[in-house]
């Protein structure tokens, strides 16, 4: 409905004022660089705000329907590239779940200690981020070098540092090497060690708290119609964490909480990240202490399932035996032969629900790999989150939704 | 018509038809590898064993049988039914078979795929087949188990030259006798046999022989693995990268339905392969057949050009059509010739022929002298369209390329506007051409005519624009388009009707569809899509008939 | 299952924090300390290894180039073509990797060996290897899916940067001029392809044996 | 006479050189700093080869590169500005903060005829034979460095209008509200101290404070006000949202490229120094090292009476250098509180300064008053 | 997981839900074009349901342009997934729509998230929304032609938008304007009565 | 754009005859080389990692990240640019001050990486001169600081000619072959 034809008075009372149009990005400080934001400003508030993504949009979905199912693991690395072993461990539980198949014990507990590697580096990004968004370079520079010890650790057992395409369908590209724990255990401690100094400059310190606090507030209902999820959701105060609503790999026999916020602002998420760190390190813990107990030479002490229609074969097959060797050339050649049927995998990842809505008409190919990227909803929701406040708090708005662009415009 | 049961599918069956072909014919392929639709049975690869419920009221045939217990850590006495060879087994009304149901047919194909596999080499990586090769489809399909046999495999002969065509590995090979039907059947002569026996087993040539004839390379195709390898083909690329397309073959007259394997990356013809067609071909090509598109690539003409006093100079394919039709435009109506072409598409000739009609020109056929023809495949006319040439003429009078010497030589003649560069006139007769001041000329390869024009046209070869064939029985087949043209090729029918609208004809076609529909609607008997008995793309689902 | 949900509550801000000057003092403070112990350690000298000690106090930096970290035993650096026992390419131009390759970055020309090589008629060759090391995005496929053990990324280097993009186009020759991280440039197949003079009892016409 | 103007002429080449020199030197600072505070080791591998000497000087040599760069870089201007403006902002930017320095005395009062002297009181009757190490004394003193002060907000409001630029516009509004807001609390936060010295010259508040105690123990509340006012006045963090670059990319300078940036960008140096300047002036005593004084060491408390007396020129030197070192002290006060905190929000800038600074130093000029009407004992009523 | 939305929607709907099913424990139900937005209504809204959260929406090219025809009559198939979170269960609602002219209702006024989502489907497959309150694209840009994820879009056609460069660099052509586009009109939750 | 021109022609012959003059000034940009980050993609978190303490590209003189282009060095293309960011890129680009740098940051930048598809631009040097490219998907940091290096030593060579073919030893015929493997590639 129009409104009634008032426009007689008020624009004669006040001196005839335009707002002004902003053009924020995509190649602005503060969007990512794929991000950007066409404001509508009244002084310094923020009148109106259209959101515009897909600066990076990268055709993943398409590429995906081009390759085999495995050869889309390199592109899921991609997509959350903070946090790509979550990823590629979603990836590879969505096609599971179209083949039916569950990975042995060893190889999903490493997938859950890699994972969790992960989602700590994706968390110490995105506060760092908020911080050094906020004028406050000095923590997010030591969060950095807290993300490099768990890229040093990635590195060694997946062999590369971020881009790690490690997981496979039905298991992992390899066994953990011998310094698995060697390399984690110690460094645990240092990295909470780390994360509490950051924090001490910050969490006490007024200015970030008025920064933060009672800035971009989402509602819970708003949250939900919006399908938010992750610490952008937990942060509102609904207690939805895919690890424990539907639990997956052995996250049912990890002891660990779910953060949840308050008021959905800033703060919140910048709290519930800082403290998913803590779970996240607990898990990973528990899940070494799981580790050593697998019994060596069980069904269970193996990462990758032993189907040669799924997964390649040892390499001393191939090169010895034509079993081993056809195996491998039909894999390779037309990949893994997934049977017609759909399915909508998902998992937690680094933002959120990380969905994957996998369509096969059976054949190498996926008819249809469509993502749900988790913090493309987030930022839909930013658009109320930002509209009313004022243009500086776009940024902690903005930064604690943690836009990935390789997740969000895919 | 009678039935039986497989799987739980009742599957209809002519009289006398084996289970493994009434399944084929209904698109269930049951494991083989010796079994060929265009062949006698053999029944020797034990693949296709399927397990014969018995009629009601009787006792299974059951055999005493030995299984390892894996809990007991030894054998175990246990039975299981006597399995039947589908290849080789009539189908009866209300038979029950157990193909893929059956656990006892599963088992026993995994250890069949097993034993075939005990001595193969590790040849993948180095085999042409990999990639097509059936012991690959069955060993992931019925078998997937690692190697259990750890000794050194026994050593055959490899890379054994069969003739100038062929390669044999005899380590490949599984003895299925494929080949040697296909010498015996197809071919009609006994090159090939097997010697030894057991593990020791392997084909060899006739003594005094080598692999010759015009079907060798059908041993090739027939060849369930990579036994037979060919030397065109051999070492040059990998299957799984190649994109096959519909085609047929411009060899003959026969127009033997095929496929042409193109790497899309390098946009090059890797190889032609038949392509079932049980009006056509059946199951089988000739070896020149099989070779044209290595012919495709040789003296391609790829840019327009004109002659001149000082020799041919290069123009772009507007500059030529723009000087051929201000030459052209000149002469007087009934003083310009037409020249069909039997190598060219029906399309092409189509609208070479509505520009003739136009401008009121007799037409005449150039076409390739004839060859040595067969009884199996091979035509005695080596132009795969004479029959479509003249069909789109649609019942007006198209002369030889002998009257067209002769009108050029009683002065009747003042231009040419020809397609194709083939003739089967001879070097001197051809000279009289030159009488004639314009010949302006469409083609994919240099030739005879080619070498005599006045303008040069560069059309796309039958590989690089899609049209259609009629071959010598009057059935008109498509073929689809399977590479892009090269340099400045343009699909001939492309060029007529430009060098039509330069001339202000009115040929409206701009896209091969309106030639198509064009076509279709004026000389409906060369419309591929009516007259066609088979589907250009459809799997053959015909019974075979072939001795 | 353990672990429940953990309510974040905002905890109320004492009059100290809300006149900020004894918060930013504490800040001070923790900025100061890590002032302090970074100078200290280089002024004295006394900077800890941050190769070998990734996790000390202190200045944590590598001085890439002068200090290098060696690379994991997994790390996926430059490719290399491995050797066989005489000296030839292991790659039998099977074509696997380049298939497997999500960015097409390796091109394979195969061929068979010339006329008079053992090789001849048996077994297939790269006439030309390349790889496009700028296109290449070292996700490991090609190691996986090479039948062969012929083209591996263990040689413990990364990728270097050019000024001009053919600098990284990596030929047969430069690929096999690379070493293993162990300084070895053999493939470890065991296997021997039939051409090979060490394949065991191969008699071309009749089988030995 | 003569001895006034080569005195005056050496000071202001010597404050002017030091202070842009100082642009330089803290440029390096910084990065040094904020790579200690950041576990890194900072700029370090520029190296200037002379023969076989390699100078790397713990990377200061990377902020020589800097200026030489920064002097060719390209002097570009962008479409549709107001060239005259445009050029003017960068001088109205970094002069200011330069001039201020006129009136600070940076050591005692230097008299060259009798530099091996003790000193002597009576000195101080020749005037004409004096070289006070400060450029002028001003009897406004500190008014003329609200004066000064002031006009810094016109480089940088000139700098976000004749940008034409949004971003530079925003960051140019920002600034004069900021410092024009921040200026009234720096303001009414000295009229404390100033009522304590009874004077606006700043020789005299320095000779206050000789005499008496420093001044951060008369006005410590006017000291936390005036430090705050003076970092907001330098544009840096946590008040730098003029130029704040996640919300507005550089600022009011971000169209500026080459020597004008680098003027933008030396000019916040300066006036680091600057108010670091001021604050050792007001508040610490300025030049003052406790217990040196003019004739040299003098400790006379607790019962012990040490003296030590210094030839005059000695006096001077330690003078400068204690306003030098109490300044340095300062400036790396200012750096550190740079790296370690966030930065404010616009509008808590605004709340801060008004609602808190302001009332605050009114409480301030009000407890003084009230704490002096008692000392006095209402002795002039 | 019992099969519970899908009973209930089959009892409401009875036969405009054409078709139900559950594949590895998705529960799935496929809605008649004109029950679409009472479909997604009823799983929001209906007490034993009560999927609030708005997980995705997209769409699937059902067509493979080898054998079928382009415009076949149930080539799109545009899907919601639904998830309650105090349940812990999910539906996946789908409709089928033809391959010409694709059109749908749109979704925002019953999960405002399927603002965007909706908005990709259109870029991505040209399934357009009624109703739609912002339909422009989203992840291409204004200029793009064609539907990317539609099957017979081939992967790299890549669009002339951009002038590239030619030759030398000062021939470069002016540039793209700014995509000068409409502000946000996007409805939100809390405005809407 | 005419000052462009000249650089582009007249940077062969100046990189040869260069005076002490130039070479100071060469020799302060080198170690002065403000950046330009212009990070969309994955490679960005490694940009991160050379920035960290662990890296420190602040060691060579190349702290400070400008996010005004006029300010600006080097601009450092961090990760895949699509067809939409292109034109953004390209302005930033033209509003760099002289004299200016390109580095080409891991694969997306450098020839569109294996996102060969109707959304990514197949390399920046397809809009932008480009001084160096960095490989890697992403790049590790010791990558990054080598190209950092590279271009340093560009700089100090008064090197002014981007992306130019050098000549390589390729074996006979390679040539041909990659030519037309990089045209398969580029065609649409």
């Amino acid at each position: 409905m129009e409104p009634v034809d008032l426009e007689f008075e008020e624009a004669d009372l006040e001196l005839p004022s335009e707002p002004m149009t902003l053009l924020m990005g995509p190649s602005h400080p503060a969007m990512h660089g794929t991000i950007r934001m066409i404001l509508k400003l009244d002084g310094e508030t923020v009148q109106e705000v259209d959101i515009q993504p897909g600066y990076l949009h990268r055709g993943f979905e398409k590429m995906s329907e081009r390759g085999t199912w495995s050869q889309v693991f390199p592109y899921t690395d991609r997509l959350n590239y903070v946090s790509p072993l979550l990823n590629n461990v979603g990836y590879a539980l969505a096609v599971e779940k179209l083949l039916g198949i569950t990975v042995p014990r060893k190889g999903q507990l490493f997938r859950v200690i890699l994972g969790e590697l992960s989602r700590i580096s994706d968390h110490l990004t995105c506060n760092g981020a908020i911080a050094m968004e906020l004028g406050a370079f000095t923590p997010f520079l030591w969060y950095l070098k807290a993300r490099e010890w768990v890229y040093e650790a990635c590195e060694e057992q997946t062999g590369a540092r971020l881009t790690h395409s490690f997981f496979r369908i039905g298991g992992a590209a390899a066994q953990p090497t011998a310094k698995l724990e060697n390399l984690i255990v110690p460094m645990l401690p240092k990295l909470l060690e780390v994360v509490a100094e950051g924090e001490s400059l910050l969490l006490k310190n007024r200015i970030f708290l008025d920064r933060t606090q009672g800035v971009g507030i989402l509602t819970k209902a708003h949250a939900q119609q919006m399908g938010a999820s992750g610490p952008v959701l937990r942060s509102t105060g609904i207690d939805y964490d895919v690890r424990k609503d539907k639990p997956y790999l052995t996250y049912a026999e990890c002891d660990f909480d779910v953060p949840v916020g308050e008021d959905g602002d800033t703060y919140d998420r910048f709290m519930v990240r800082a403290e998913e760190i803590r779970q996240s390190v607990r898990i990973i813990e528990q899940s070494l202490a799981m580790l050593k107990k697998i019994a060596p030479g069980s069904p269970d002490d193996a990462v990758s399932v032993s189907d040669p229609r799924i997964v390649l074969p040892p390499k001393k097959d191939v090169y010895t035996t034509i079993e081993g060797t056809i195996a491998h050339f039909k894999l390779i050649m037309e990949g893994i032969d997934v049977p017609a049927g759909e399915v909508y995998g998902y998992t937690e990842a680094g933002n959120g629900e990380l969905g994957f809505m996998l369509v096969s008409r059976g054949g190498g190919n996926p008819w249809r790999a469509r993502v749900r990227g988790p913090c493309f909803f987030s930022l839909q929701a930013a658009h109320d989150m930002i509209r009313g406040k004022m243009l500086a708090d776009i940024i902690p708005t903005f930064g604690s939704i943690n836009m990935i662009g390789g997740e969000c415009d895919r | 018509m009678p039935t039986f049961k497989l799987d739980d599918r009742e599957i209809p069956f002519e009289k006398g038809e084996t289970i493994i072909q009434a399944a084929h014919r209904q698109g269930i392929e049951i494991p083989h590898y010796c079994w060929h639709p265009g062949l006698s049975i053999a029944a020797n690869c034990r693949m296709c064993l399927v397990e014969v419920e018995p009629p009601p009221g009787q006792r299974a045939m059951m055999l005493d049988i030995l299984t390892w217990d894996a809990a007991k850590n030894d054998y175990v006495v246990d039975r299981k039914p006597k399995l039947q060879p589908a290849c080789q087994l009539a189908a009866s009304d209300g038979m029950v078979v157990r193909s893929e149901s059956s656990h006892f047919v599963k088992n026993t194909r995994a250890h069949v795929q097993e034993f075939l596999l005990a001595n193969h080499p590790v040849d993948c990586p180095i085999c042409d087949q990999a990639g097509e090769c059936k012991l690959q489809d069955y060993y992931l399909s019925q078998q997937h188990t690692p190697k259990r046999m750890l000794d050194e495999p026994v050593h055959k002969p490899k890379a054994v030259p069969f003739g100038d065509t062929i390669v044999y590995d005899a380590e490949r090979c599984i003895t299925c006798t494929r080949c040697i039907r296909v010498c015996d059947e197809l071919a009609g002569d006994h090159m090939l046999d097997l010697r030894e026996r057991g593990n020791r087993n392997e084909v060899v040539l006739a003594p005094g022989r080598k692999l010759e004839g015009d079907y060798t390379l059908m041993t090739e195709h027939v060849c369930p693995v990579g036994a037979l390898t060919s030397r065109h083909f051999r070492f040059k690329a990998r299957v799984w990268t190649l994109k096959e397309t519909p085609s047929i073959c411009t060899g003959c007259a026969t127009g033997c339905n095929m496929w042409v394997d193109v790497d899309p990356r390098e946009e090059r013809a890797y190889r032609n392969r038949p392509r079932d067609n049980a009006a056509v071909n059946k199951y089988w090509m000739c070896d020149d057949g099989m070779m044209t598109y290595l012919r495709e690539t040789e003296r391609r003409v790829l840019e327009a050009s004109a002659r001149g006093d000082a020799g041919r100079t290069k123009l772009t394919v507007d500059q030529a059509i723009e000087r051929a039709a201000a030459a052209l435009k000149g002469v007087p109506k009934g003083w310009l010739a037409v020249l069909l072409s039997a190598q060219a598409s029906s399309e092409d000739n189509f609208v070479m022929v509505e520009f003739a009609r136009q401008l009121g020109a007799p037409l005449y056929l150039s076409a390739k002298a004839g060859w040595k023809g067969d009884k199996i495949l091979r035509s005695e006319d080596q132009n795969p369209n004479r029959a479509g040439a003249v069909a789109v003429a649609n019942n007006a009078k198209v002369g030889t390329m002998k009257d067209l010497l002769h009108a050029v030589s009683a002065g009747q003649v003042q231009a040419v506007v020809g397609l194709g560069t083939d003739s089967d006139a001879e070097g001197d007769a051809l000279a009289t051409l030159g009488r004639v001041s314009d010949v302006v000329l469409l083609a994919s390869h240099d030739g005879p005519l080619a070498a005599r024009s006045t303008v040069l046209l560069p059309a796309a070869s039958w590989l690089e624009a899609p049209g259609s064939f009629m071959n010598v029985r009057g059935i008109a087949q498509p073929f689809a388009k399977a590479l892009p043209p090269k340099g400045d090729a343009v699909p001939a029918w492309d060029l007529v009707a430009r060098l039509g609208r330069a001339m202000e004809l009115d040929l409206k076609y701009r896209k091969f569809k309106e030639v198509r529909a064009a076509m279709a609607v004026i000389t409906p008997a060369a419309n591929p899509e009516k007259s066609s008995t088979a589907d250009a793309t459809a799997p053959a689902v015909q019974p075979q008939t072939t001795a | 299952m353990p672990g429940k949900t953990k309510v974040l509550k905002k905890p109320n801000r004492s009059l100290a924090e809300q006149a900020y000057l004894l918060e930013i003092a504490k800040g001070l403070g923790t900025t100061l300390k890590h002032f302090w112990q970074g100078t200290s350690q280089m002024v004295s000298g006394n900077t800890p290894d941050a190769v070998k000690d990734p996790w000390a106090d202190g200045i944590a930096t590598i001085s890439y180039p002068d200090e290098k970290r060696p690379y994991a035993e997994r790390w996926r650096g430059v490719h290399r073509l491995t050797h066989r026992d005489d000296g030839s390419p292991r790659c039998v131009a099977c074509l696997c990797c380049s298939t497997a390759c999500p960015a097409q970055c390796i091109y394979i020309k195969p061929a068979e060996y010339a006329e008079g090589d053992a090789r001849h008629g048996y077994e297939r060759y790269p006439e030309l290897f390349v790889i496009d090391e700028l296109r290449c995005i070292f996700c490991g496929f090609c190691v996986e899916a090479c039948p062969c053990d012929a083209i591996r990324m263990d040689t413990g280097t990364h990728m270097t940067a050019y000024d001009v993009k053919s600098d990284f186009i990596y030929d047969k020759a430069k690929l096999m001029s690379m070493v293993s991280q162990h300084g070895t440039q053999k493939s470890e197949n065991p296997r021997h392809e039939p051409g090979d003079p060490t394949h065991p009892g191969v008699d071309r016409l009749h089988g030995g044996h | 006479m003569l001895l006034f103007w080569i005195s005056a002429i050496v000071k202001i080449a010597l404050i002017v050189g030091t202070l842009v020199n100082m642009a330089a030197i803290l440029l390096w600072v910084e990065r040094k700093q904020s790579a200690m505070m950041q576990n890194r080791i900072g700029p370090n591998r520029a190296t200037i080869k002379i023969g076989s000497l390699e100078i790397r000087a713990a990377g200061l040599v990377h902020s020589i590169a800097d200026g030489i760069k920064m002097i060719w870089k390209e002097d570009w201007e962008p479409v549709g500005v107001d060239k005259f403006l445009y050029r003017l902002a960068p001088i109205a930017a970094l002069v200011p903060p330069l001039c201020l320095f006129a009136v600070i005395p940076f050591g005692p009062t230097l008299y060259p005829d009798h530099a091996r002297d003790l000193y002597d009181a009576s000195w101080a009757q020749d005037a004409m034979r004096a070289v006070p190490m400060q450029i002028t004394n001003l009897n406004v003193g500190v008014l003329y460095i609200f004066a000064v002060a002031g006009a810094g907000v016109i480089g940088a409001a000139l700098a976000g209008w004749a940008s034409n630029n949004k971003f530079s516009l925003m960051g140019g509004l920002r600034a004069a509200s900021q410092m024009v807001s921040y200026e009234v609390a720096m303001g009414l936060s000295l009229v404390g101290s100033m009522m304590v010295y009874q004077t606006v010259r700043l020789d005299e508040m320095v000779t206050w404070q000789t005499q008496h105690c420093w001044g951060i123990f008369t006005q410590p509340l006017a000291f936390v006000l005036f430090t705050t006012a003076a970092i907001a006045e330098t544009k840096r963090v946590p008040f730098d949202v003029p130029e704040g670059e996640s919300e507005l990319v550089a600022g009011y300078f971000t169209e500026y490229a080459g020597l004008k940036f680098g003027m933008f960008a030396s000019g916040e140096l300066v006036e680091v120094c600057t108010s670091s300047a001021l604050l050792v002036t007001i508040f610490l005593g300025g030049w003052q090292l406790p217990f040196v004084q003019l004739t040299g060491f003098e400790f006379h408390a607790l019962g012990i009476d040490l003296s030590w007396h210094w030839a005059h020129f000695i006096v001077v030197i330690v003078g400068v250098l204690t306003f030098v070192l109490k300044c340095a002290g300062l400036i790396f006060m200012q750096l550190q509180i740079r790296w370690t905190l966030p930065r404010f929000r616009y509008d808590q800038i605004m709340k801060l300064g008004w609602r808190m600074l302001l009332p605050a130093a009114l409480v301030n000029v009000l407890a003084t008053g009230m704490v002096l009407l008692f000392l006095n004992g209402g002795a002039h009523s | 997981m019992s099969k519970l939305i899908l009973e209930r929607l089959q009892a409401a709907f009875g036969d405009d839900i054409v078709e139900v099913s559950s594949f590895r424990g998705d529960d799935v139900a496929v809605v008649k074009p004109s029950r679409w937005v009472d479909a997604c209504k009823f799983v929001r809204d209906d007490p034993r349901c009560d999927c609030g959260h708005f997980t995705d929406l997209s769409a699937i090219d059902r067509c493979d342009p080898r054998t079928d025809e382009l415009d076949m009559a149930d080539r799109f198939e545009v899907y919601v997934i639904a998830y309650s979170i105090a349940k812990k269960h999910r539906v996946r609602l789908k409709v089928r729509l033809p391959g010409d002219e694709p059109r749908i209702a749109t979704l925002v006024g019953v999960w405002a998230g399927a603002n965007w989502m909706e908005r990709e489907v259109y870029d991505m497959f040209g399934v357009r929304f009624e109703g739609h309150p912002d339909e422009r694209r989203i992840l291409t840009y204004p200029e793009f032609k064609g539907h990317p994820l539609r099957k017979d879009y081939p992967a790299n056609l890549a669009q002339p938008l951009l002038e590239y460069r030619e030759g030398t660099f000062n021939k470069l052509g002016p540039f793209l304007q700014d995509e000068g586009m409409p502000l946000n009109r996007s409805p939100r939750s809390d405005d809407r009565n | 754009m005419a000052e462009l021109e000249t650089r582009v022609l007249g940077g062969g012959e100046s990189g040869f005859a260069t005076t002490k003059f130039e070479l100071l000034l060469a020799w302060a940009r080198k170690y002065s080389l403000f950046q330009y980050p212009f990070a969309t993609a994955c490679c960005g978190m490694e940009f991160f990692s050379a920035a960290s303490p662990r890296y420190d590209i602040a060691r060579f003189g190349a702290e400070a990240p400008r996010f005004s282009p006029r300010q600006s060095d080097v601009l450092w293309v961090v990760g895949t640019i699509s067809q939409r960011q292109a034109p953004v890129l390209r302005r930033v680009y033209e509003q760099m001050t002289e004299p200016k740098w390109v580095i080409a940051f891991g694969t997306c930048a450098s020839c569109g990486g294996f996102y060969d598809n109707y959304a990514t631009v197949p390399g920046i040097d397809k809009i932008i001169p480009v001084d160096v490219f960095i490989p890697g998907c992403p790049p590790r940091p010791e990558a990054v600081l080598d190209g950092l290096m590279l271009l340093q030593d560009k700089i100090a060579r008064c090197d002014r000619t981007p992306e130019t073919v050098k000549n390589t030893q390729l074996p006979a015929g390679a040539e041909e072959t990659l030519e037309k493997l990089y045209q398969l590639r580029m065609k649409p």
